[in-house]
């Protein structure tokens, strides 16, 4: 039923020259925890701290989207169609803060 | 059948009306407009021998033409409902008396302030399924819940809100005749909802004084 | 001509022998085949329609003859009705089970399971879902969620009576119902109902995205299937936050935890957020595809082109988007801040732009049209006219200060059976008649279909639009008995009425039963096309064959292409090649004349 | 009617010129976005209405421990990535290889949790409200445990697919050409691996 990835993959092969740099991505992913945590514990203020935390959160959750999700090789509609909850979210989330 | 509405005793229950009123003649006009709209073509267009239908696939004037008539409709009776609701929810009036209301499975205890006036105090006195107010003067009740929702109806008031456990919901209101009144709970709350009613009785000041004065008393005993 | 039915019907020869090959048990009880699921969906939730109704007819009686015995009522055990009079904690589980089995197990099954899995690859023009096997586990996710429902009566303590929206804390304990396994229940068959729809939504969308035939570009797709194709998106999104919810509020019933109980700090108004976040966009799963529905009908009911097909499309989409952003209406009273209350005011009237779109688009599609009167387009009409209605009721508790009076009146009550009866259920009556061939090959009983159609809506009407009146006396909702309220005292015999009318709704019902089951078996044998229709359902037999198309179809152009210049008939079929090209593609599914 | 010419020879039309399997991964992923925003948001909310329910960073949960397994995770990741990588160049025994290291690491994680659980449950840190002995107040403890165990319970449903997948790849199911299966898994583990780096700075640092 399911035609084989095989013209796909070829495409994909076509777009991406070589091998996405993955150990160098996790090299990174491995700084900025490090980092999360000692900042998480500088005495800064809350507000800032959770900024800044936050921050690297997405930061590390976009580079595995990109690079180990491969959603950096792919077409462009499939960014739309990955991105499109998110707003949703950040719609439900803020509405219900303003309640407190 | 009617679609008109019981005579309301509140200050903002004749605005709350008015709105009612407009959009029913909003609403009651579109539905006439669009049905028989239908009902004619039903009746015009209707199957016959060599009848052919139009071959076209629609009309870019008319699409804009309905869209911004409709949406200028809604616009305008949202705007018209802002003003009410601002004024009914998001002011509380001042020199109001205040009553706490606890609801609970199935009643509502009503505490007043007492002698002193204010609540909060030992001499507050608390009674079951009863509210008292003085005509022309706001009341704000402070909707309490000890167990699940409620919610505080009184419908010749127009005044609807819920009593949710964990909040303190403040809903006022200034009934415009004396007179006594249903409090109806319209939230379910479990097999004696539709049990859970009490009454609302509006004074003259001086009647509220002589009441108010007699449940001390009672209270002191 | 002959050529064309003689193609036919050797490919039919050689799909039947195909079919033979495949064992009983896989063949109709776990089939892969989209058309055997949807069979499946179908029967599935006709059935729990009927169980709905008879809960219906349990609360109209209690609510025309309060605390009176009903006739046969003795039959109930006395967990429920002591002496054949109703208790209210077991009319509490009437009203929740009705609209939790009405919602989550007719309709919903019945728009999405069964007509998603009929119409999407047939009309797309693919040999069946993206992924049949995941397909299967959806229905039989479905079924299993659905009897759990109703074992939920049978338990101690009896089904959940919190209403179908479940408010929390009146949901999250037991102590406060008295209802400890039934409410349990009830979140644990949601639950599982919710991945059914889910594994579904996949499927479909995945389908539409990447099954289309060749030609078949997204403004050449049949409005029925746009509007499942969104529909998916919304279940897609809106149904993992129910499922969040649900889980949430189970752990409060069952270990302990406080995330909706103000006693352990948790918050009661969350639950409400959550749920109707999920909830608007739930009542919008169940208006899209009957919109589509009803599209399809009236198009092919008045012979022309759709009014502004693309219109229509944008329209659905705005209304699915437009769904996310409302949801706080169902909480104007419920002590959420003013000022949010107002952003979703200004939001909610602006819904009813789109819905203006399609309603006069519907109209415009009749106008100068040439309409034939069949069963399928007659359900089409009372859809619109219904909706109108139930739309426009709509508009009154959109406008927060009218809501404070109305809010958990009957008035909601009109508006919903308007949108849900009125809306989904005609178009559904309505498709179920028009797609019969596609289901048995045969074709319903037009008399007695139309005589269905008119009896339905006469008592529909009566049984519901009185309904908007004694709400405006103040009438509160899921109330056991309102003779208790002596200012309702007077609408006791309107009450009467509504009883009296909804029995007779459900007993013209029968009609439909009968015609049913009749049809079935003694229907009129149909050809591929009985309805003169131009989308790719209507080149195969009826019923398609197994994988349903011999060879790939190729699209030439819309779906609404009716009364067009360029055929002889008032038909054109999407895979008919255009004048300009004389001979027909090699494999190109030859256009069959219509029966 | 070239654009009908151009669709005959493709078939088809791919609307995302990615075949389902793929595409349906993706979709599925959407909803599950939706489910941890319904979970995480829940947390978000509650712990903004009552912050006194919550404790401090490192107050009750212990940081040190979970970066390392966020670290493990992480790894993880890499390791299912350079199995896809390996298929993709037709490397048999790399897949199974990295497959491996993958289920190794992913079964690692749970353990740790599992054994962070009991240790936090020995000092009153629990889901239930009655028995909630530790700082915070019991939301603390109820949203906790729904988050990070579903989170387990996805990690778990994810070795259980990496085995399945593995079992495949030994009987040479994937090639450079058909690997569908390794892309899929792949894409559902790095996933769940992004939900817990969010997991992990909301609930454990902020
Ligand atoms: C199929 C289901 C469905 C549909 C389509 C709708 C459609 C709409 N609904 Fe409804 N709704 C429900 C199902 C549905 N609803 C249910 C089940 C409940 C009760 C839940 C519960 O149990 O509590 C509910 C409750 C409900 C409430 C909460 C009431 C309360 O509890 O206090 C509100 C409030 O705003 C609301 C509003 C609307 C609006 C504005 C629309 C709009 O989409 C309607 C738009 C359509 C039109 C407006 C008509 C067509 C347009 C024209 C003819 C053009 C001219 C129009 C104008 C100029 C205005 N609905
Ligand atoms: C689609 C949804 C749907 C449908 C069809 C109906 C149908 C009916 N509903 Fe209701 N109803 C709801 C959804 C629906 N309802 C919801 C969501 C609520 C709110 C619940 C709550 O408050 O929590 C509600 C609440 C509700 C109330 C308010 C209860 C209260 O608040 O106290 C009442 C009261 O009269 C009522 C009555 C009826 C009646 C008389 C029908 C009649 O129309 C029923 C007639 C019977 C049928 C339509 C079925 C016939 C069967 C077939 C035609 C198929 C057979 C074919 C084959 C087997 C081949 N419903
Ligand atoms: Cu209290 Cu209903
Ligand atoms: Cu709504």
């Amino acid at each position: 039923m399911d035609p084989q990835p095989a013209q796909e993959a070829a495409m994909e092969h076509a777009e991406e020259h070589k091998d996405p740099p993955y150990f160098l991505v996790w090299g990174v992913l491995f700084i900025l925890t490090i980092l999360e945590v000692f900042f998480a514990f500088t005495g800064l203020p809350k507000f800032w701290i959770a900024t800044g935390l936050i921050i690297m959160a997405l930061w590390k959750a976009l580079l595995v989207a990109m690079y180990y999700m491969h959603l950096r090789f792919e077409p462009r509609r499939m960014w739309i169609l990955a991105a499109s909850p998110l707003p949703l979210a950040v719609i439900l989330v803020i509405a219900v803060l303003t309640e407190f | 059948m009617s679609w008109m509405l019981p005579e309301s005793f509140s200050t903002f229950g004749g605005d709350i009306d008015r709105i009612y009123y407009i959009i029913l003649w909003i609403t009651g006009i579109a539905f006439f407009l669009s049905e028989g709209i239908l009902v004619y073509f039903l009746f015009r267009y209707r199957h016959k021998e060599g009848r052919k239908a139009k071959y076209v696939h629609g009309n870019t004037r008319a699409e804009i033409v309905w869209t911004a008539g409709t949406a200028l409709i809604v616009f305008i009776v949202g705007m018209l409902s802002i003003g009410v609701w601002s004024r009914v929810r998001t002011q509380l009036p001042q020199d109001a008396m205040e009553v706490i209301v606890s609801a609970k499975q199935f009643e509502w205890n009503v505490t007043y302030p007492g002698q002193d006036g204010v609540i909060g105090t030992e001499d507050d006195f608390t009674k079951r399924n009863e509210v008292h107010a003085v005509v022309d003067r706001p009341i704000i009740a402070y909707l309490r819940a000890e167990d699940v929702i409620h919610s505080f109806f009184l419908p010749d008031l127009r005044v609807k809100q819920d009593a949710v456990p964990g909040m303190e919901t403040p809903v006022w209101f200034e009934a415009t005749e004396t007179g006594e009144y249903v409090v109806g709970c319209a939230e379910l709350c479990g097999l004696g909802h539709y049990r859970m009613a009490g009454t609302l009785t509006v004074h003259t000041a001086a009647d509220y004084q002589a009441w108010e004065q007699a449940e001390i008393q009672a209270a002191g005993q | 001509m002959s050529t064309a039915e003689a193609a036919i019907g050797d490919r039919t020869a050689a799909h039947e022998h195909v079919d033979h090959d495949i064992p009983f048990i896989r063949k109709y009880v776990f089939s892969t085949d989209h058309k055997t699921i949807a069979k499946q969906f179908m029967f599935m939730s006709l059935f729990f329609l009927v169980v709905g109704g008879l809960l219906a007819m349990m609360m109209r009686w209690q609510l025309g003859y309060p605390s009176q015995p009903m006739p046969g009522g003795a039959i109930l055990p006395e967990t429920m009705a002591p002496g054949g009079i109703l208790l209210p904690e077991f009319y509490n589980s009437l009203v929740t089970m009705h609209g939790t089995i009405m919602i989550f197990f007719a309709i919903m099954p019945l728009l999405v399971g069964f007509f998603g899995n009929l119409l999407i690859p047939l009309q797309v023009g693919a040999p069946d879902m993206a992924f049949p096997r995941l397909n299967m586990a959806s229905f039989w996710l479905a079924f299993p969620a659905g009897l759990l429902m109703l074992a939920s009566f049978l338990v101690e303590g009896g089904a959940a009576g919190a209403g179908w929206t479940s408010y929390a804390p009146l949901s999250a304990s037991g102590e406060y119902t008295g209802v400890y396994l039934g409410q349990q229940l009830w979140l644990v068959s949601l639950t599982i109902l919710g991945f059914s729809s889910l594994a579904g939504a996949v499927n479909y969308i995945t389908t539409v995205i990447n099954w289309r035939a060749p030609g078949m570009t997204w403004f050449r797709l049949p409005l029925a299937t746009w509007s499942l194709f969104i529909t998916s998106i919304l279940i897609l999104l809106a149904i993992p936050i129910l499922a969040g919810a649900l889980i949430m509020l189970l752990f409060d019933q069952t270990i302990g935890t406080t995330f909706f109980l103000p006693a352990g700090g948790g918050e009661p108004l969350l639950w409400q957020h959550l749920f109707w976040f999920f909830g608007h966009p739930e009542v919008y799963i169940l208006i899209l595809p009957a919109m589509g529905i009803a599209s399809d009908l009236i198009a092919n009911g008045a012979r022309k082109p759709i009014f502004g097909y693309h219109a229509m499309v944008l329209a659905i989409i705005g209304i699915a988007f437009l769904g996310w952003i409302v949801w706080g209406h169902h909480m104007f009273q419920s002590g959420m801040n003013p000022m949010l209350g107002t952003t979703f005011m200004v939001s909610t009237m602006f819904i009813a732009v789109p819905s203006a779109i399609k309603t006069f688009n519907w109209l415009g599609t009749l106008w100068g049209g040439d309409i034939h009167f069949t069963t399928p387009v007659l359900h089409g009409l009372a859809f619109v006219s219904m909706f109108i209605i139930g739309g426009l009721s709509g508009i009154f508790m959109a406008s927060t200060p009218v809501d404070i009076y109305i809010h958990d009146t009957y008035f909601i009550v009109a508006h919903i059976h308007y949108v849900l009866f009125g809306g989904s259920l005609f178009a559904i009556f309505g498709g179920i008649t028009f797609w019969f061939p596609k289901l048995f090959g045969t074709i319903m009983n037009e008399r007695w279909g139309k005589i269905h159609w008119v009896l339905t809506m006469i008592f529909y009407n009566l049984v519901f639009f009185p309904m908007h009146s004694i709400g405006l006396q103040g009438h509160m909702r899921r109330l056991y008995d309102p003779t208790q309220y002596e200012y309702l005292e007077p609408l006791q015999p309107m009450n009467v009425f509504i009883t009296i009318s909804a029995f007779l709704l459900i007993a013209v019902q029968l009609i439909f039963v009968v015609n049913f089951f009749h049809s079935i078996w003694k229907g009129k044998k149909a050809g591929p096309n009985p309805w003169n229709a131009n989308s790719l359902e209507w080149t195969v037999p009826s019923p398609p064959p197994h994988g349903n198309f011999a060879t790939v179809p190729v699209v030439y152009r819309g779906p609404y292409e009716y009364s067009s210049p360029e055929s002889d008939e008032d038909f054109l079929l999407q895979t008919t090649p255009p004048r300009d090209q004389q001979q027909p593609e090699p494999h190109a599914t030859p256009a069959p004349e219509g029966a | 009617m070239t654009t009908d010419a151009m669709a005959l020879e493709r078939g088809y039309m791919p609307g995302m010129r990615v075949y389902n399997l793929k595409l349906g991964m993706w979709v599925f992923l959407l909803s599950e976005v939706m489910f941890f925003t319904g979970l995480i948001g829940s947390y978000i909310i509650l712990r903004f209405a009552h912050p006194t329910q919550f404790a401090e960073p490192g107050v009750v949960l212990n940081v040190p421990l979970t970066a390392f397994n966020t670290f493990v995770l992480i790894c993880s990741s890499v390791t299912m990535v350079k199995a896809y990588a390996a298929i993709a160049t037709g490397d048999q025994k790399g897949l199974k290889i990295w497959l491996l290291a993958t289920i190794a690491l992913g079964t690692f994680f749970v353990g740790i949790q599992v054994f962070e659980y009991i240790a936090l449950a020995q000092h009153g840190f629990v889901p239930m409200a009655s028995a909630y002995a530790a700082e915070g107040g019991a939301l603390y403890g109820s949203t906790f445990y729904t988050m990070t165990g579903f989170h387990g319970t996805h990690v778990t449903i994810g070795v259980l697919c990496l085995w399945f997948v593995l079992w495949r790849a030994w009987k040479g199911a994937y090639s450079a050409d058909s690997l569908g299966g390794v892309e899929i898994v792949g894409l559902y583990w790095h996933f769940v691996d992004l939900v817990w780096i969010i997991l992990f700075t909301i609930v454990y640092l902020i």
